[in-house]
């Protein structure tokens, strides 16, 4: 029988050198004393690991899945052209596209309608992934709040665009990060650049 | 009969056949752009190269007849063909604009499909954009068909569909080399009334459909088989839909019927489901307005109106109607219900003389002058008996007052407009009858005079059969459900004989199929299940390029 | 030598049937109405007569073909749309002696049953087509063709077409096409034109120098033209030859005469004295022969398939050693792009494109592997057409790339960026792999900062 | 109103009449039409078609297979220089330059007042005497500027056809 191997303790004695008020309190002192040091460290201005959220923020990693954003072309025209792809990867079906037709300019579908349901995006980055014009990438937009599920959570193309919001977050994850985006900009660049050709003054 | 082998598949054949035909019996995919199954073979896309045993050359399937003894292997046995096509396919693309994220061909281009597998295509571009034949692209060719001469692979198709087979001869190549480029004349638009087909046969995105055009992802399309009800033709199509919406009509091939074409006004019918608004709710008539009651209500009204009539017992006190555009089994419960409810009624199928046009066609090809699909199958269960009855005939004794109530089904026309004349007449016998029931499926000021209105489903909404005007049987699909409360007729005249004490007929569309076999000497021995048409190849089909089960139709 | 082609046409009066007629003419044409059309045939089989147009198919083989079903008619077209570069034999013919391509014509339609023949020469012919007219109408008028065939009691009506400017209509279904009035697309064979010709009729189309040999076949007879040339390869060929000779122009040789031995005597020798670089003995469309290829070649179809090239149609182009072979290259390449019909998709297509490169490393732009992309493309042309013009365009890309590589290779920028137009965008490629060390830099990049729109 | 002369609507017609298809007589309408109008635009596509009974597509299609049927209107006089193989090796390009210069025109191009048109064209198969030059359907063989000018001042021979 197993049993009979067991070690036999001594419980009386234990408890006897338990009751030793020297050992507690040093005993308690020990657990204590990391706690105590970084009470000291931090009440002399040391090391804060927290911050003041929401006016400090830490930076994302640029590879970070925040709320979309639509680039344009250098004429401020949407880069969309309505292919579909993004709603077709879509896996939480929150993507909706409406495609209308402009006078041919060489590409003559654009998106008339294209909206994401926020509330049901997961921000897995298919839809980024499987655009093949760099016309949807994402931003390190990540504080997504509302008083209103119904309404605001849906983003249309004027909010996936111009949104001051995204220069200072800045763009998130898209494929092939090592190279800068091709013929798409974001709002903002395109302000800087036709600022630059216009020139200061004017 | 000659004994081909295609990569080792053994088939005996008639005489003539080509062998990318006996290849489609086989199973065994002989990729293609030029061939059509219902348009003469020209050769000239060369992606159906094999290679047959003791030829010098590569030959193309699609016009090469097959011989006794012959030898076949296509590019999935032999890496001669195999690496030819690989080549075809590489010309194929080196001027092609590659623009498929605006293309409305994406996800049934024959390119798309051919490039992505792996025995043709999955190579890498050796050309730069830059260096790329441009063309010209959009260019509008009138109500129908949009052409993107940019994607064109030159199969000429469409070219042979409009002088074979409609005749219209607008389009033609000009130019030569790799400059050629498909034109209509000044870009005219296309006055051809079959010009829809044109954007089912291109097997790339140089044609393109006006009216789908950037509607919807073919990707996302649901497909439902049914017959158009556009005419007596009956020509099979597919009823393409998404999200509870008619996107578009393709054809399915079926050379007894329609081979592989559709008329553009059967093409464009599902808009007049929608021209006017929908019966969604039944109605009773209280004191001169019609107010909106549930089924229940509704069918004790009218079944006490009908009541009523029918103990009259005076003859021909009861006049009932019934649309040549319902089903087979529609009109079978609609007369089984008025002959077995009332004495000697006023039973008929004619608004107008339908009787008459369905043996008129109004062209050469596929159209006929009579607009309704069933008309042959009314007419096989003796509802256009009585020489000169109908509607007319109806109205007339309405106003002698020899008409107690009347009970009509009515679909309106789905191609054409309404005649107002037969309009006319129908509010007019519903002003002169005591009492009337009607099942219909839309909106109308013609039936304010009645005193029931039940909305009914209209078509792709309801299962059944048309009889086409040859007499060719053939089966209706359901793609959507009816809007609000409307039901099929069949499942309405159930309620109504149930209601008139007779044993409620069984609704399902096999078992009232097989009462209409037994009922109608020509039916004999058809079965409601092999009535699915022979159409084996459907046009676009999912996913993949049109096949061919049949031989080349010629004409 | 005995001159059979040739023997009148040096006589400036030869073009009126009075003058032609003491000289011969039409002679022949007797003969053969003496014997059965079924005799003519036997008659052209034995004498070993093969087509003078490029393919060299035998003629009675041909004709044999014909078997009109009843209620048929049987059609004789004359190709007379001399096109091939390099190639005015049959344009010699017509202007110095129309009457012996008429007499020919009649002979070939008596042989195979034809009452109507047609004579259809390219659009630049058209002086000459004038010429033959005017013959035609005097024959006319002298009862020779027409309700009767001299005095028999066979009918042929001669008609003449000019075509309008295009290669492609000299390939015979493609002149088919044109003849009824179509853009010049050749048809799928089968079925042949034997069968299904023109307008569906039984239809027999050859060369102008084939039926211009008939007249001498009939009058000299079988055996006297057979023992002329060579064993597979008899009677005699028109060579035109031009470039860079001393004395271009069309001769007629025996079958079987040294090409080298005609380069130096007829020819006159090559231009300036300079050094022989390279011959193409039959038309651009067959492969180039290098001088020293041409060593022991002689004129006929047997010694010039085996030295790996054809006679063609005997449009004999002569290259001196100043010629830049990329260059001429390039103007052949031009002319196959220019002339390809755009039926088929290999020839549409590749023709265009090799072309395009040509250019390309003519302006020193060209990439390392694009003579191996040339040599490929003509491969997946080569034997997957419709008919013969995309095999056609391939031999002097390859033949030329081949034998005078290194004048190509020369054209190559030394160093190069052979990555196409997408990929060498200063942004770089739009298709980064998992794996591309690029990429992997950026996910190991530390992130530092305050956030910033950073793209 | 015709845009052909009658004789030509007459040889269109017997054509029409005794050729085996109304659709064999296209190419010679064609060129006859060219010759008279010095173009095949739409109104001269259309004509044709009402003529032959076919569609003004077909036609259409087969004018602009053909290099000798012009969409814009050509030069009263046509020179065409031969680019071919044969006249390459001859020096036709300079040959060409040569002529353009002197005539105040480029290859592809037609003188303002209409006068001619000078083209490049594919062997017209005169290579003995390269670089060949054809003035309409004359044969010139070497011919030099100012030999050609002489021959321009000559009223043109018949355009065949």
């Amino acid at each position: 029988m197993a049993r009979r191997d067991l070690p036999v303790v001594n419980v009386t004695a234990v408890a006897e050198d338990a009751e030793n008020p020297v050992t507690e309190a040093g005993g308690t002192l020990a657990g204590l004393e990391v706690t105590l040091r970084r009470m000291v460290r931090s009440l002399r201005g040391k090391d804060n690991v927290t911050i003041q959220y929401p006016e400090q923020r830490k930076p994302y990693s640029r590879r970070f899945r925040g709320v979309h954003v639509l680039t344009q072309r250098a004429d401020g025209s949407l880069k969309c052209v309505a292919c579909y792809l993004c709603e077709t990867a879509c896996p939480a079906e929150c993507i909706t596209i409406e495609a209308a037709e402009v006078p041919d300019n060489g590409i003559e579908k654009v998106a008339s309608r294209y909206e994401i349901d926020l509330s049901r995006c997961i921000f897995c980055g298919f839809c980024v992934d499987a655009c093949p014009e760099e016309a949807l990438i994402m931003s390190r937009e990540y504080d997504l709040t509302t008083d209103d599920r119904d309404g605001q959570m849906a983003y249309g193309i004027a909010r996936l665009t111009e949104r001051p919001e995204i220069d200072a977050y800045g763009a998130g994850y898209r494929p092939h990060m090592q190279y800068p985006l091709v013929e798409s900009y974001l709002p903002t660049q395109r302000r800087q650049e036709s600022a630059a050709e216009t020139g200061p003054g004017t | 009969m000659p004994l081909v082998t295609i990569d080792e598949q053994p088939l005996e054949v008639e005489p003539g056949t080509l062998i990318i035909q006996a290849a489609d019996r086989l199973g065994i995919e002989v990729p293609r752009f030029c061939y059509h199954p219902d348009l003469r073979p020209e050769g000239n896309c060369r992606m159906c190269l094999v290679e047959v045993k003791g030829y010098p050359r590569l030959a193309v399937a699609c016009a090469t007849p097959v011989v006794d003894g012959m030898i076949v292997s296509t590019p999935h046995t032999s890496a001669l063909a195999q690496g030819a096509v690989r080549g075809v396919l590489e010309f194929l693309l080196v001027n092609h604009p590659l623009d498929c994220p605006i293309c409305d061909q994406a996800g049934e281009c024959s390119l798309q499909d051919f490039y992505m597998h792996p025995h043709y295509g999955l190579h890498s571009s050796e050309v730069d954009p830059s260096e790329k034949v441009r063309k010209r692209k959009a260019i509008d060719l009138g109500p129908r068909v949009v052409l993107d001469s940019e994607r064109c692979v030159m199969c000429s198709r469409c070219v042979r569909f409009s002088a074979e087979v409609s005749g219209a001869s607008e389009l033609q190549f000009v130019q030569r080399g790799n400059h050629v480029e498909l034109k209509a004349f000044e870009d005219r638009a296309l006055a051809d009334p079959y010009a829809g087909n044109l954007v089912d046969i291109c097997p790339v995105g140089a044609l393109t459909s006006k009216d789908f055009r950037f509607k919807c992802r073919v990707w996302h399309l649901e497909h439902t088989d049914s017959i158009c009800a556009g005419c007596s033709t009956g020509c099979n199509l597919r009823i393409d839909h998404y999200r509870g919406e008619i996107q578009r009509l393709v054809p399915r091939r079926n050379p007894a019927v329609n081979r592989s074409w559709l008329c553009d006004e059967g093409r464009l019918s599902y808009r007049a489901l929608s021209a006017a608004p929908r019966l969604t709710q039944p109605r009773v008539r209280h004191d001169g307005t019609h107010d909106d009651v549930d089924w229940e209500e509704a069918l004790a009204a009218a079944d006490q109106g009908l009541h009523a009539a029918r103990t009259v017992g005076r003859p021909t006190a009861v006049a009932a109607l019934a649309s040549t555009s319902a089903t087979n089994e529609a009109l079978l419960l609609f007369k089984r219900y008025v002959a077995s409810t009332f004495v000697a009624p006023l039973l008929d199928c004619r608004f107008g003389q339908e009787d008459r046009w369905v043996e008129e066609r109004e062209d050469a090809l596929l159209r006929r002058r009579d607009k309704h699909p069933n008309t042959r199958g009314a007419m096989l269960l003796d509802l256009a008996e009585t020489p000169d009855g109908g509607l007319r005939q109806m109205l007339a004794r309405a106003r002698e007052g020899a008409i107690d109530a009347a009970l009509l089904l009515y679909y309106p026309p789905l191609v054409r407009q309404e005649d107002p004349a037969t309009l006319e007449a129908l509010a007019a016998l519903l002003h002169a009858v005591p009492f009337s029931v009607v099942l219909t499926t839309h909106e109308g000021a013609w039936c304010r005079g009645a005193s029931v209105v039940l909305p009914v489903a209209a078509w792709s909404e309801e299962v059944g059969t048309y009889t086409n005007y040859a007499g060719v049987v053939q089966r209706v699909g359901q793609a959507l459900a009816p809007p609000g409360a409307a039901r099929s007729a069949v499942q309405v005249l159930g309620d109504l004989l149930a209601r008139a004490g007779r044993a409620r007929a069984s609704t399902a569309p096999g078992a009232l199929f097989a009462e209409l076999v037994a009922t109608v000497p020509t039916y004999a021995g058809l079965a409601y299940e092999s009535l699915v048409s022979r159409a084996a190849d459907v046009y676009p089909p999912e996913g993949r390029m049109a096949y061919g089960q049949e031989g080349f139709a010629g004409h | 030598m005995e001159r059979i082609l040739t023997a009148q046409a040096g006589h400036d009066d030869q073009r009126t049937l009075a003058a032609a007629r003491s000289r011969g003419a039409y002679e022949g044409l007797r003969r053969a109405l003496d014997l059965t059309p079924q005799e003519v045939i036997t008659a052209v089989t034995e004498s070993g007569l093969r087509g003078r147009g490029g393919a060299g198919f035998p003629t009675g083989r041909k004709w044999a073909f014909i078997r009109p079903q009843p209620g048929q008619a049987v059609y004789l077209l004359c190709n007379a749309d001399e096109s091939e570069p390099g190639t005015f034999k049959d344009h010699y013919l017509l202007e110095r002696d129309p009457h012996l391509v008429l007499e020919g014509v009649c002979i070939a339609a008596y042989a195979i049953g034809a009452h109507t023949a047609y004579i259809y020469l390219r659009g630049e012919y058209a002086s000459l087509g004038r010429i033959l007219e005017s013959a035609l109408a005097e024959a006319r008028a002298a009862g020779l063709i027409g309700a009767t065939l001299l005095d028999s009691s066979v009918a042929l009506q001669i008609r003449m077409q000019l075509g309008a400017g295009a290669y492609i209509c000299g390939e015979e279904t493609g002149l088919i096409q044109s003849l009824e009035g179509r853009r010049g697309y050749p048809r799928v064979r089968p079925p042949f034109p034997a069968v299904h010709g023109f307008v569906n009729q039984p239809t027999v189309v050859n060369n102008v120098e084939t039926l211009a040999n008939l007249p001498w076949i009939m009058t000299h007879g079988t055996d006297a033209f057979a023992r002329i040339g060579t064993e597979k390869s008899t009677g005699t060929k028109l060579i035109s030859v031009c470039g860079a000779v001393n004395r271009p122009g069309v001769y007629e040789v025996e079958m079987g005469y040294p090409l080298s031995e005609f380069l130096d005597h007829e020819a006159g020798g090559i231009l300036e004295g300079r050094a022989l670089k390279a011959v193409i003995p039959g038309g651009t469309s067959v492969p180039v022969l290098t001088a020293q290829e041409t060593e022991g070649v002689t004129i006929d179809f047997e010694s010039m398939q085996h030295a790996g090239t054809m006679l063609g149609s005997g449009g004999m182009i002569v290259f001196d050693e100043t010629a830049s072979m990329p260059h001429a290259l390039a103007t052949m390449a031009d002319f196959y792009a220019h002339e390809s019909c755009g039926e088929c998709t290999p020839c549409r297509e590749g023709t265009g494109w090799m072309a395009w490169i040509i250019a390309r490393l003519l302006a020193g732009q060209g990439r390392p592997d694009d003579l191996e992309r040339l040599l490929r493309i003509g491969n997946n042309i080569e034997g997957r057409t419709i008919c013969g013009l995309g095999d056609a365009a391939v031999q002097p890309v390859r033949s030329i790339i081949t034998k005078f590589r290194p004048e190509f290779e020369a054209l190559l920028p030394a160093v190069i960026d052979s990555r196409p137009d997408w990929q060498r965008h200063e942004h770089g490629p739009r298709t980064a792999r998992h794996g591309d060390p690029a990429r992997e830099a950026t996910l190991s990049e530390p992130v530092t900062g305050p956030p910033t729109a950073r793209l | 109103m015709s845009l052909l002369s009658a004789q030509s609507v007459a040889r269109i017609d017997e054509l029409r009449r005794t050729e085996p298809t109304a659709q064999c007589a296209l190419l010679t309408a064609l060129r006859l039409m060219q010759r008279e109008r010095r173009q095949i635009g739409v109104a001269e596509v259309e004509e044709i078609a009402g003529l032959l009974g076919l569609s003004a597509a077909s036609v259409d299609g087969v004018a602009r297979f053909y290099d000798q049927f012009s969409r814009e209107p050509t030069g009263r006089r046509i020179v065409s220089v031969c680019r071919g193989i044969a006249c390459y090796l001859r020096g036709a390009e300079e040959r060409a330059g040569q002529i353009g210069r002197a005539l105040g025109v480029r290859p592809g191009e037609t003188t303002a007042d209409g006068r001619l048109t000078l083209h490049l064209v594919e062997c017209i198969g005169d290579c003995d005497h390269a670089p060949a030059v054809m003035l309409d359907d004359a044969f010139l063989g070497v011919v030099t500027p100012e030999g050609l000018r002489a021959l321009l001042e000559q009223a043109p021979t018949d355009g065949g056809g």
